[in-house]
């Protein structure tokens, strides 16, 4: 309800916006075309030689010749934007994102395993600093980023006896020893009609801009090395998606390599 | 002698026993009499409105029935799913999409009978273009529940709606569809707000002869302090006359867009440049027709038989004659364009109507739309009630059938041979909602009249007002001067 | 010198007219018939407007204004939406097609438009109005009412003038 | 958005598809070519889709209503005499019974699904633009976004778009899913639910799998790496489908060959040469200007037996 | 650390999680709130290489015909989601069928048998295996070898040497194969005629196909390679497109692809055959003098008047048989199936000598050479052969396993009533069919995506190979076995000192292989793992061509002079149409039937779906006063059936068709009273020399009930016409020239 009422405000806001738009004009001009990110996207399409070739086709064919394209200047979200077109998603990075908690048979202390080995626990424990994908090992391979199997955890806890006797590792061996799976419960749970894809976020951001894998992993999933029991720290929802997607996202993007998201709706939806 | 707005003639009101003017009981009132007192026709509107006829009552339970059917036939549907309404990949639209332009057309006549008449100065609409304005909104929202059954996600319909959301998605702006939930919703809130301004004077009566109860509150809401100052009429005339400009424009422009559904897709038969007069022609058409059948029906129910006298009924059958007449050239134009015309598709399209699995629901359209309303070109029949009731309903019918001959035949035979001629009968589901669509919207229409005045009360005045100049210069021998109004 | 009110009640137009006519005609001190005097009545009737004298209607400009504001707007709205939004494709027509925006462009004209007639009519009539003085339903029947402001002083030449045209009844505002 | 952004890229947003000046797929543009000679008309291509789409089997009183939902349809056409192209005709000619005439070379058989038109007429229509154009020029179906309105079928000249007229894996009412035949579901297609459109994607899943890939090591996709389920099954090798716009590709060649222009609605070797041209591509329903992507060859039947 | 986890809270957590790919309804709300499960991708149960949200592909070999395609399962997170054909295959080249691809359906079907049952009365009872197999050996004790019988499908690999084993151990068992459609004759007459049963076809080489009722591209011995040699004879070499053209009564698949499709009177091929022998040898075309002596009463006038094809279209056919050359002549399902078929035959596969393609467009194909393992197939005369021993109540235990007799067997075999006579009978099915029905066992068997096997395709496409088939994925339902595993569990009953040391029969498969390794084409120095796993990896073993070629000496042919085909048939006054019972390439036999995706893929020539009809020429459904939709009874001298009438041209007026396969009684729910049961009105009329059944002998007369129903077809009311508008365009020219094209 007071999402409805939150729209409703907005959108009269939004008349006022929009006229202000009209002074809009040269302010915008800053947060469109920085002069050093235009530079860069201008330089990745030029690398892109191969498509020069492919333009050919059209030619040989006799269609009509080719325009040179004109380079559209990257969209920036400025203020209009946030208040105007996306106002929810704009709202939304002030209202609470945090999920529901969610009970799991085992209460997994992701920050005794991820956290980082300097810093003190709530439980007086540092953390072992162990990478995400050491666990969630398919992460960087698929596109689901799979969930440890019990091996894995038995793999390591046979041959730590100084914890093999706290609640939870007994609790641990109990399914082992029955043979049956954990049934964990999902937290990080997207509709059925979308499908995100974790390998291509991971190859890009991790492997390709060797970003630090827990500011990669930790944009959308939080700092899961502080929490126990992992909880949704983002709404997941397809303004955030969005969002991100749009930045420095040309109309020109062709699936190479650009410095952007793809955008259109096939992509997630299908 | 100066003329008195009050006369002093007594005016016997029930035409049922007592004569005015000297006429027999079983004679109709041929004309509003300009005896009649202003206090008169205020009493008489009111009245009108505490006591109506029992059968208002029963008309009421009808429709609640009506649209009880309806309701169970839209929820199976919801439920199960759009299937149930036996469309198929080849004729997905049917039954509703014709229903919601016949309800777009039906609006249209109280749009023309209280706007284009107002500004032509035609005097004998004032006694019928309130009910007719109500007509038009109400058939708006009654066009409106069609496009949400029709829909085969309605619950998603908001999709529609182009507002900042936060998945940053708007709706598509070259769909006809947004035009029309543009267009569309702007001619019902214009309507809206036109029904109302109009009704700004007559609330103010209603506020100071009803004393007790929601009602008058509700009167005193709406009238806004309405106290007939001449600062009030004068901006009252210019408002008004500024809406009516709107209105005419919105309603053209409402139904070329409801056209444009059609006329803008690639299918043959829909794909016609002349759509948009022939609809918004013959949605006047339908419009007057259904007009036609609510005139008798209120005249009965209301007891109005002083208001909607044969003399307005005389000049809405000439109307709808005429408005007939121009249809049927339209139509025939529509056929001679796809006779002529290089478009194969659209002929054969054409010869699939006349020939194919429709063809005698076609033909049966063409008689009903076409040579029917030849009878209204009878003098003796215009003011015949039994015979103009069933004409109109007759009328409406074959205007109905019009839309869904638009409709189902059309999509029957594309461009595509292979989904040629598929002829879905539609299911119980699509009837019945069809039939409660009626039912809603004679329920609103009965609800309405019932709180509002259904005649308007001011301009009935000035009509009776000028009826007193032309019988004072009349009587005093000087020609009529047109300042009356 | 306090000012009261006084309402005469007519049945004719006509003699309503005459007594109106006459007022004016007469000037009395601290009684503009501009601004001191009301008619009321239970229709419009275009022939005081002679005897009022020039009254001006500026409720035409309202829709005027509205329509092309309202017609601007939803055209940069649609326009800047579909640039905003421009990974929705659409295969053989441009991102910001013109002449589609127009269809919409010209729906928004004429809603904006009623709205700022009404908008307009309300401004322009002071609806909605708080019920001035000596008000009485009857000139929303069948009779027409003629309300001054005077001066005590004057108000007594002013029934004068109403009761030589036949008006049928007068009310009048309590002493103070 | 904003005022400076619309104007200063104004240019661009003026753009059309697919024969405005600059192209809006820049290294893709997937299409197919079908060659009718060596379709057998086996459905082989029609059960795979079933397959790898997640179709729903509508059942008998389904289909004979009209609500069958195959993406690929089959269509079979007898080419006896020439059928009279005037309508008039035409009506007393398939009234005779005459449309029925049996060939005895053969029939023709046409798979046809959803031609990805570059000037798709469905997508203009669609109110909440669930169908779009993507930037490698397929057009597509967004089933969360879709309300149903069904106007898109309405102006689809091919009607080979499918509406889910019930819920088809409810399991209270239409299933056609029943346990175990769900687990054959492929979890890269989203089952639709009732009251949306579906229709042949060019089975984006596959594409959009190896484009990812694609895009990780910086290269676009290469010929043959990617095969829609109706090519892969097809025994005749009749349907071609791959990048346009790559030089390696089987169906770019295959385009320049036949001298079928994408861009065009009336082809210059129809033009010039009339219909007696040795080369054998069109495209259905051309002169609507729809711009389909899909190419057929005209199937050859010998004149001297 | 070994552990045993549980497979099926696996399977069913997956195939909960992946089937759950529904469009909900909800708005933006994207995340809900903790309450699906997720279970841990990798398990132990879940093999190392399976990455959630990946596909791994797995070779196997198709089972649905006996065409021997090999085929590849996307396998996503142990649920074989789509098959593919396997690329290394000769036969098909990395195509599959849509028979093929609806293995998917056989496998994840719903109706599918999942406990032995055991009858109690009218009702079955769920037991477990080891009671199943006590059973088995309990009614087997005292049984003497030669009172238990087996009637199967063909059997080929490893199940079949194993059957062979057991029928062994029991002691002169007796085995039954038996196709309800099979191409019997045509072997018999090839063999004779060219030395082997069935030569390798190279329609590709071919310019000119003559079939004479072969439906090569639908459903006849190996449509997927057959269809992919016909995509490059259309193409052609040189610049000569591949000319085809079909002669036969009722338009096939391949009729509907031909050229030119003659329309002959039924049973009258081998007299064209000869008809043509004649024409060549008129025109000056250089015929065998034996050929000519048999061809010389067969001439122009003749021909037209016995067959009813137009001599103009023989002259040109004649003519281009001339022109180009090499070319090839079919003799197929349709020519086959009369009382004369074999003369029909002889005839036909002569003509294949006069144009001395023998050795060009057909050659000698490639074996196995494992006598064991070779494809054992069997027709109707078998079926025969075991209903006459049933019914002297020699059978006192019967087996039945991929053939479902009770279905297609014709009435006066009387195998229902025969089958009360055996005391207990064995069923080995997929489902509920009607040879289940009557069983007082039925076993459940795996699908032949969960089942280890190896096959031996009966048509080489190039050189010899074995086929390996695996499992795609694991058992849907625990409680099925494959075929192997039943037999060597029966197998150990006898004989447990050899095959004891067995633990499935995935060992003995794997034993098996692995100890012919050499013979199987590996170097000796390859490890048996290596072998072993690079064999299923490939899922098809390789093995040398033979060098033999094919007899095309016309004097080799054994009582080619006393060849003579009988007139034309008299009209039968009171049964006047030949029925000709015709093989769908969905439904087939019938086996198929509970497919969905194949009930619902439309039958290519009439469109229609979820129903059998009967095609009626107009110009006899004029004089039966019947038109479309209207149901007719047709009755044989064995019985009636009800069935709908399409009226379609592509039959010759004096013969009317049904398809197989369908009117199951039972089965299960896609099956169901789908259609009429054709093979319930086949008259007992046979091959006089082989003993088949003669298909297409029965004749039937067609009778008006009045019912009337719609037929459910894609082709629309419209009736598949143009109008006039080009959607589907045709270049009718002998001067194209396709062979250059990209």
């Amino acid at each position: 309800m007071h999402r409805i009422f939150l729209n409703s405000i907005v959108l009269l806001v939004g008349l006022f916006a929009a006229t202000a738009s009209f002074a809009d004009s040269s302010t915008a001009h800053d947060g469109v075309a920085p002069s050093a990110g235009n530079a860069a996207a201008a330089a990745a399409v030029e690398k892109k030689g191969f498509i020069a070739d492919y333009d050919n086709i059209f030619i040989v064919k006799g269609g009509p010749e080719a325009k040179p394209t004109t380079e559209i200047k990257p969209l920036e979200w400025n203020w209009v934007d946030k208040l105007f077109y996306n106002p929810m998603g704009w709202i939304n990075s002030f209202t609470d994102q945090l999920g529901p908690e969610v009970e799991q048979p085992i209460e997994f202390p992701h920050d005794r395993h991820a956290g980082d080995p300097g810093k003190v626990n709530p439980d007086g424990k540092t953390g072992d600093g162990i990478n995400c994908m050491y666990c969630h090992t398919f992460a960087r391979r698929s596109l689901t980023a799979g969930i440890p199997p019990l091996r894995k955890c038995i793999g390591c806890h046979q041959n730590i006896p100084s914890v093999r006797d706290t609640p939870r590792i007994v609790k641990l061996f109990e399914y082992w020893d029955a043979g049956k799976p954990i049934p964990w419960k999902k937290v990080h749970d997207l509709p059925d009609y979308v499908r995100f894809n974790h390998e291509r976020h991971i190859q890009r951001f991790v492997f390709k801009q060797e970003r630090p894998y827990k500011e990669v992993c930790g944009y959308c999933h939080g700092d899961v090395a502080s929490m126990t029991v992992a909880r949704r720290q983002r709404t997941l929802s397809m303004g955030f998606c969005v969002n991100c997607h749009k930045k420095n996202h040309s109309l020109d993007s062709t699936y190479t390599k650009a410095g952007h998201g793809p955008n259109d709706c096939f992509m997630c939806h299908k | 002698m100066t003329l008195k707005i009050k006369d002093d003639k007594p005016f016997l009101r029930d035409t049922s026993k007592m004569l005015w003017d000297g006429e027999p009981a079983h004679a109709e009132v041929k004309d509003m009499s300009p005896h009649i007192s202003f206090a008169q026709i205020t009493s008489d509107v009111v009245n009108s409105l505490e006591n109506p006829r029992p059968i208002y009552w029963w008309a009421i339970a009808v429709c609640v029935f009506m649209i009880a059917v309806g309701v169970a036939c839209e929820v199976y549907q919801y439920r199960t799913g759009l299937g149930v309404s036996n469309k198929s990949n080849t004729n997905v639209w049917g039954v509703y999409i014709a229903s919601f332009v016949f309800w777009v057309g039906v609006s249209h006549a109280g749009t023309l009978l209280s706007a284009l008449l107002h500004l032509t100065h035609s005097d004998w609409r004032k006694s019928v273009f309130r009910y007719a304005e109500a007509m038009t909104t109400f058939a708006l929202m009654t066009a409106g529940l069609f496009v949400l059954v029709h829909l085969g996600r309605m619950w998603q319909v908001y999709y529609v709606m182009p507002y900042p959301n936060e998945r940053g998605v708007w709706s598509n702006f070259q769909s006809p569809l947004v035009w029309d939930m543009f267009v569309i919703g702007t001619y019902l809130t214009c309507s809206s707000i036109f029904l109302y301004t109009g009704m700004i004077p007559d609330l103010a009566v209603f506020r100071d002869n009803i004393h007790d109860g929601w009602r008058k509150k509700l009167y005193t809401f709406l009238a806004m302090g309405w106290q007939g100052t001449d600062r009030h009429w004068r901006n009252f005339r210019v408002a008004y006359l500024t809406l009516s400009v709107y209105l005419i424009i919105l309603a053209v422009s409402g139904h070329s867009v409801v056209s444009s559904d059609f006329a803008m897709s690639q299918q043959p038969g829909f794909h016609i440049t002349s759509f948009p007069p022939y609809f918004v022609v013959g949605a006047l058409y339908s419009g007057n027709a259904a007009l036609i059948t609510v005139f008798i029906v209120l005249r009965f129910m209301f007891r109005y038989e002083q208001y909607l006298n044969m003399d307005v009924l005389r000049k809405l059958v000439r109307l709808t004659f005429a408005l007939a007449m121009i249809w049927t050239y339209l139509h025939l134009i529509e056929m001679a364009t796809v006779w002529y015309g290089h478009d194969t598709a659209a002929r054969d399209q054409l010869y699939f109507k006349a020939t194919g699995a429709y063809a005698g629901w076609w033909w049966l359209f063409n008689f009903l739309a076409i040579v029917c309303p030849w009878v209204m070109a009878f003098r003796r029949w215009q003011t015949n009630l039994p015979v103009q009731m069933v004409l109109s309903l007759l009328l409406n019918v074959g205007m109905w059938l019009e839309r869904w001959m638009i409709v189902a035949p059309t999509l029957g035979h594309s461009h595509y041979p292979w989904t040629f001629d598929f002829d879905q009968w539609p299911s119980f589901v699509q009837w019945g909602i069809l039939f409660a669509s009626f039912g809603w919207f004679a329920l609103l229409i009965l609800i309405f009249c019932k709180v509002f005045p259904a005649v308007s009360m001011y301009e009935l005045k000035e009509l009776n007002y000028a009826r007193k100049v032309e019988a004072h210069h009349a009587l005093v021998g000087e020609p009529a001067t047109k300042g009356a109004h | 010198m306090s000012k009261r009110h006084l309402l005469a009640l007519f049945d004719s137009f006509d003699e309503a007219g005459e007594a109106i006519l006459e007022l004016r005609k007469a000037k009395f001190k601290g009684f503009d018939t501009d601004h001191d005097m009301i008619i009321k009545s239970p229709i419009e009737h275009p022939e005081f407007e002679r005897v009022l004298g020039p009254k001006p209607v500026h409720v035409q400009w309202f829709p005027l204004f509205g329509s092309l504001v309202g017609c601007t707007f939803l055209f940069i709205l649609v326009s800047g939406a579909q640039a905003n939004f421009f990974e929705q494709l659409k295969g053989g027509k441009p991102i910001v097609p013109i002449p589609i925006n127009l269809v919409i462009t010209y729906a928004l004209f004429m809603l904006s438009g009623v709205f700022f007639t009404v908008l307009g009519l309300f401004v322009c009539a002071g609806l909605p109005a708080r019920r001035v003085p000596l008000y009485t339903s009857r000139v929303l029947d069948d009779q027409i009412g003629v309300l001054v402001k005077a001066d005590e002083a004057t108000l007594p030449a002013i029934k004068a003038i109403f009761t030589k045209h036949k008006a049928v009844e007068f009310q009048e505002e309590a002493g103070k | 958005m904003s005022i400076a952004n619309l104007l200063q890229n104004w240019s661009r947003y003026r753009d059309t598809h697919p024969y405005g000046g600059a192209k809006p797929h820049m290294g893709y543009k997937w299409a197919m070519a079908i060659d009718m000679d060596i379709c057998t008309g086996c459905n082989a291509c029609s059960v795979a889709c079933y397959a790898e789409n997640n179709l729903a089997v509508v059942g008998k009183e389904k289909f004979l209503n009209g609500k069958s939902m195959h993406w690929l349809r089959i269509e079979r056409y007898w080419h006896d005499t020439p059928e009279p192209t005037d309508p008039l005709q035409l009506t007393a000619y398939t009234a005779s019974g005459a449309g029925k005439h049996f060939p005895d070379q053969g029939a023709h058989f046409l798979p046809i699904m959803c031609q990805h038109c570059e000037a798709a007429p469905c997508e203009t229509v669609c109110p909440v633009g669930a169908t779009n154009h993507t930037q490698d020029g397929i057009n597509s179906q967004i089933y969360n976004r879709c309300v149903g309105s069904r106007y898109c079928l309405v102006n689809c000249p091919y009607k080979v778009r499918y509406f889910n007229w019930y819920n088809y894996q409810d399991p209270a009412t239409e299933n056609v899913w029943p346990e175990p035949l769900n687990q054959q579901l492929n979890p890269d297609v989203t089952v639709r639910s009732k009251g949306v459109m579906e229709k042949c994607t060019f089975c984006v899943q596959r594409l959009r799998a190896v484009m990812v890939d694609a895009r990780t090591e910086e290269r676009l996709v290469r010929e043959g790496e990617v095969q829609t389920a109706c090519q892969q099954a097809c025994m005749a090798g009749a349907i071609s489908f791959g990048n346009m716009l790559n030089p390696d590709s089987r169906v770019g060649k295959q385009w320049i060959e036949q001298g079928v222009n994408i861009a065009l609605d009336v082809q210059s070797k129809n033009e010039h040469v009339g219909d007696n041209t040795p080369k054998r591509g069109y495209r259905i329903l051309e002169n609507l200007r729809p711009y389909p992507s899909v190419m057929y060859l005209e199937q050859v039947r010998e004149s001297s037996v | 650390m070994e552990n045993n986890f549980n497979r099926r809270d696996f399977l069913k957590v997956l195939g909960w999680g992946g089937a759950a790919v529904t469009l909900s309804a909800c708005g933006n709300t994207s995340v809900e709130n903790g309450t699906e499960f997720v279970t841990s991708h990798s398990t132990e149960a879940m093999p190392e290489y399976a990455i959630p949200g990946v596909y791994v592909h797995f070779n196997s070999t198709c089972a649905q015909c006996d065409g021997g395609c090999s085929i590849f399962g996307r396998v996503r997170e142990g649920r074989v989601l789509k098959l593919e054909g396997n690329p290394e295959s000769p036969i098909n080249k990395g195509k599959i069928c849509g028979l093929g691809q609806a293995a998917l359906q056989a496998h994840y079907n719903p109706d599918r048998i999942t406990h032995p049952m055991l009858r109690k009365g009218d009702q079955g009872e769920t037991i477990t295996w080891d009671q199943a197999f006590a059973l088995i050996k309990d009614k087997l004790t005292g049984v003497e070898g030669g009172e238990v019988a087996f009637l199967t499908g063909a059997t080929s690999g490893h199940t079949g040497a194993l059957l062979k084993n057991y029928v062994d151990a029991l002691g002169s068992a007796k085995h039954y194969a038996y196709e309800a459609v099979t191409p019997t004759v045509v072997r018999a007459a090839n063999k004779k005629s060219y030395g082997v049963e069935m030569p390798r076809l190279h329609i590709d080489k071919a310019r000119v196909v003559v079939s004479f009722g072969a439906d090569f591209l639908g459903a006849w011995v190996s449509p997927v390679n057959f269809t992919q040699q016909y995509a490059k004879f259309r193409k052609g070499s040189d610049g000569m497109r591949g000319v085809l053209v079909q002669v036969e009564s009722k338009m096939t698949l391949t009729g509907a692809n031909a050229d030119r499709w003659l329309c002959i009177r039924p049973g009258t091929e081998g007299i064209y055959a000869l008809g043509l022998i004649n024409a060549l040898g008129a025109k000056g075309f250089k015929v065998p003098a034996t050929a000519a002596t048999i061809a010389r009463d067969y001439t122009a006038e003749r021909v037209v008047q016995e067959t009813g094809v137009s001599a103009e279209h023989t002259e040109k056919l004649v003519a281009i048989l001339m022109q180009r050359t090499p070319s090839l002549v079919l003799v197929g399902t349709a020519a086959e199936g009369y009382a004369h078929g074999s003369e029909n035959a002889a005839a036909i596969t002569l003509l294949n000598h006069v144009l001395g393609n023998v050795g060009k467009t057909m050659v000698y194909p490639a074996s196995v050479p494992f006598p064991q393992i070779e494809p054992k197939a069997g027709g109707r005369n078998t079926l025969h052969a075991l209903s006459d021993d049933m019914k002297q109540g020699k059978v006192k235990v019967l087996f039945t396993y991929g053939s479902n007799p009770v279905f297609t067997s014709n009435p006066s075999v009387e195998f229902k009533e025969n089958l009360q006579k055996v005391p207990f009978k064995v069923v080995l099915t997929h489902y509920r069919d009607e040879t289940a029905m009557e069983a007082d066992l039925v076993l459940p068997l795996d699908s032949v995506l969960e089942d280890w096997g190896s096959s031996v395709p009966e048509y080489m496409a190039e050189t010899a190979q074995i086929n390996i088939q695996q499992a795609l994925s694991e058992r849907l339902y625990p409680e099925t076995r494959g075929f192997g595993d039943v037999l060597l569990a029966l197998l150990k009953q006898r004989r447990p000192a050899e095959y004891d040391k067995y633990e499935d029969f995935y060992a003995y498969l794997r034993n098996a292989m692995v100890t012919n390794k050499v013979a199987l084409g590996a170097s000796s120095g390859t490890s048996d793992d290596i072998f072993w796993r690079d064999t299923v990896s490939r899922g098809i073993i390789k093995l040398p061509a033979t060098t033999a070629k094919v007899s095309g000496k016309l004097a080799a042919i054994p009582s080619l002079a006393k060849l003579t085909l009988p007139n034309a048939f008299a009209v039968d006054e009171a049964y006047p149409f030949h029925l000709i019972p015709y093989t769908s390439a969905h439904v087939r036999d019938g086996r198929h039937a509970n497919i969905p995706w194949l009930q619902e893929s439309p039958d290519p020539i009439t469109t229609i779906v979820w129903d059998s009809w009967i095609e009626i020429h107009p110009t006899t459904a004029i004089k039966l006063g019947v038109v479309e939709g209207d149901i007719v009874e047709v009755a044989s001298r064995s019985g009636a059936i009800k069935v709908m009438v399409y009226v379609f041209k592509g039959i010759h007026p004096d013969a009317v068709s049904i398809p197989m396969g369908y009117g199951h009684e039972a089965m299960g729910r896609y099956a169901k009273n789908v259609g009429s049961n054709v093979f319930k009105i086949l008259d007992s009329i046979f091959d006089r020399e082989t003993g088949e059944l003669a298909l297409h002998e029965t004749r039937v007369k067609v009778t008006k009930t009045g019912q009337k129903v719609r037929i459910v077809k894609d082709e629309g009311p419209y009736g598949g016409g143009q109008a006039g508008k080009r959607i589907a365009l045709r270049k009718t020219t002998d001067k194209v020239n396709l062979s250059k094209e990209v």
